[in-house]
């Protein structure tokens, strides 16, 4: 009988090493997995690459992440923290203890997308012709100037839903989804954190990313 | 003398170019100021590339669901006839061209509507690069609210941008403090400037030849108190 | 204000012209905008493009379409019909009346999506070292082999949901979406057939289909 | 005298293979008679490729909702946790590696794994390709389940496919009416054989050099009146 409920941190969090690359969903503080992002840093955890919309928005759930220094390699649409003061993951990426890939946030989504749907790369016209597009290989399509875009898979997703059942369907509020559907398809384990784990299964009508995508939810309060 | 226009007076002058029935993507800063000044007779679907056609209202404070975000991180409303989806989704819906218009920031903008406004090369800053890209190449008619000038007096309307670029020759129409300008073959023509200002200062004002519409008149802005 | 329903087929038709490329949608039987498509025959149109999964199923819907030899192309993932004669248009393609495109539904499917999206071309390993990839580019990626495919775009699609709102979201109901959702997004102009247009809208946990997407929705029985 | 399995017999024994909590996408013909032969006690959802993850067992005839149909246009149900989505969203799932299963029919399977069942080359017949070519490179693995010999007595297990491919190396398992067979390094691997058909009849009645599995068993299946 499938039943991807598991009872604690450690349960979904099993599994995730060193060298692991972790997709974690959440804009704003909408979609945040914010339990399971802060059961990283007590793992001992060391070479992390992370892919994630906004960094600083991983600082703002647990800088520890950043001042045990597990984090290498970020690939994010959004580096920079508001403020004078650079924040704590600036200050590394500074030093060159983390290597960044900067991302437009539509070709973040859609290689993410790409990832976990069979798709190796795809032409799009976002950032032809910037400093991004340097050194890549461009094409001409419909007289319009594209990039070749590679797509991104990973060996963990984490992300937040409102509601789950015993088979991983998701249910999202809000804008908690955004790039939590992209990136469970794109990862090899998908963990959940939910509000609230239903008894019964989810109406097809109310399902947002069927189970096959999910292989783990854990019922946990929302942090903020 | 000559009163530029305030933040809410740019974002007013234009929200008024938004017709009715469009949707419309804002940028963060002065253009999602734009939504609170839409003509209420229009009928506009304002989108939000985290997810949402049809952004409402700000919830009191306090109030909404702190599960229903912006693309500016606050926590919104919906209004009738909107939809939430995923952010593949709503950037399929921006590059896809489905988007009537978008208005954005921008530090720079050329005379053949090249934009800047992703990396103004700051030392020892991160990149912070969101969805402009996308918006600049997806949105069937992308604007630019700005200021003419930087606070040195240098132009931000140029020749060729010195900033790394978001698009190549993607805008439209700039509406800053001193004037409205179209972009086309031409260059930048103004079809607004500001009661007051001589078209000589405007023109020096702007890093690239100025035209003057045939038809180029007075820009007005009712009254706003923006702090600014 | 926005309000995109029509009163009748005339209005839903507006526009089709000679040589137009239209998308049809539905699966089986479901999803089919059969009253659309049965408005097409008496319009007077030549050299259409149809973009559609399945041809019988048009043959089905409205054989007067061939009779009437309206179309010169088709671009499809079945062309062949059931049963010993050969279906109407399958005589014309055999005469080269019309010529064929033939698309795996996969690749298919992801066109229609990849027009609708922006995406002028993408990698799959689907087809790829197949008799359809013969003089097309080939390349691997992480040691497999993918087909470069470029998106599909129409100037109109017709489908059939089950509720719109005056906004032109759409709710579907069991399997009506299949190629609807992606073909309303690759269409210039997209009309729809509906059970019901709900007086107030639609909710959006109710909603398969953005309005954006849609520009005419017109009320109309299912026909069998 | 041995006795070929019949339709049933050979579906049946291939839905003996779908273990407890798999994602299985059946093609039409004898792979999707695999469905109601699962055993009962395994949690298996069955996908769709026009866009079900869990398609149930079909309505009493006349019942059932004509909006809701699998891949072969049948009405059918929904099991408990299915969910429903689009043709693009489905062979996302399918293509993205998401399916653990596809059983397909075939008219040749080569011994590198190579698979032909979409054009047999039928003069005058339109092409009609479907969404097999998706599966067979999307699912982790790919069965076959088709006639060891066509009815001239040609074989269908075969050195190289001589009709057109629907992919390349993908093949992992094959029922047949006369045997279950493994392509692995060696090629055509029997693991299990119809009682009373002799090894060496197997070999000459496929088309490549075959290997006998260490542990090759007897084939059999229960009695299935499907009327073949």
């Amino acid at each position: 009988m499938i039943n991807k409920q598991v009872g604690d941190l450690a349960a979904a969090m099993l599994g995730i090493q060193s060298g692991a690359a972790l997709m974690i969903s959440g804009f704003g503080n909408a979609g945040i997995p914010a339990n399971l992002v802060r059961a990283l840093a007590p793992m001992d955890l060391t070479g992390l690459t992370l892919i994630i919309n906004a960094i600083r928005r991983l600082d703002d759930c647990d800088a520890a992440l950043f001042n045990e220094q597990r984090i290498s390699h970020v690939i994010t649409t959004a580096f920079r923290g508001p403020g004078a003061m650079p924040a704590n993951f600036e200050a590394q990426w500074q030093r060159g203890d983390v290597t960044l890939e900067i991302v437009p946030q539509g070709t973040f989504a859609e290689r993410i997308r790409a990832g976990g749907a069979g798709i190796p790369a795809f032409f799009t016209p976002t950032a032809a012709g910037t400093t991004l597009a340097e050194g890549r290989e461009q094409r001409l399509f419909g007289g319009r100037m594209c990039v070749l875009e590679e797509a991104l898979k990973a060996d963990f997703a984490l992300l937040r839903a409102q509601k789950a059942d015993r088979f991983g369907n998701l249910f999202f509020r809000g804008t908690q989804a955004n790039f939590g559907t992209a990136m469970a398809a794109a990862a090899e384990i998908t963990v959940v954190e939910v509000d609230e784990i239903s008894a019964t299964p989810l109406p097809p009508e109310q399902i947002h990313l069927p189970g096959i995508y999910v292989d783990r939810v854990l019922q946990a309060p929302r942090l903020d | 003398m000559a009163k530029p226009l305030n933040r809410d007076q740019m974002a007013w002058r234009a929200a008024q170019d938004l017709p009715d029935g469009a949707y419309v993507n804002l940028g963060l800063g002065m253009p999602v100021l734009a939504a609170s000044h839409a003509p209420v007779d229009r009928d506009i679907f304002f989108q939000s590339e985290n997810g949402i056609l049809g952004v409402g209202a700000l919830p009191e404070p306090g109030q909404g669901d702190r599960e229903l975000v912006d693309a500016g991180s606050r926590v919104v409303t919906l209004r009738d006839g909107a939809s939430i989806f995923d952010s593949a989704a709503s950037f399929a819906m921006i590059r896809g061209g489905h988007l009537d218009i978008t208005i954005l920031g921008a530090f720079q903008v050329a005379a053949n509507g090249d934009l800047a406004n992703w990396d103004a090369l700051m030392a020892d800053k991160g990149p912070l690069i969101g969805g402009a890209m996308d918006l600049a190449v997806g949105a069937r008619a992308v604007y630019v609210i700005m200021r003419h000038q930087n606070k040195d007096a240098t132009p931000r309307l140029v020749d060729v941008c010195t900033y790394p670029l978001t698009a190549v020759g993607v805008v439209k129409r700039i509406y800053t403090d001193l004037a409205v300008l179209d972009i086309d073959a031409r260059g930048f023509v103004a079809r607004e400037i500001i009661p007051g200002l001589d078209r000589a200062d405007l023109a020096a004002a702007t890093g690239a030849p100025l035209t003057f519409a045939a038809d180029c008149r007075d820009l007005t802005a009712p009254k706003f108190d923006d702090g600014d």
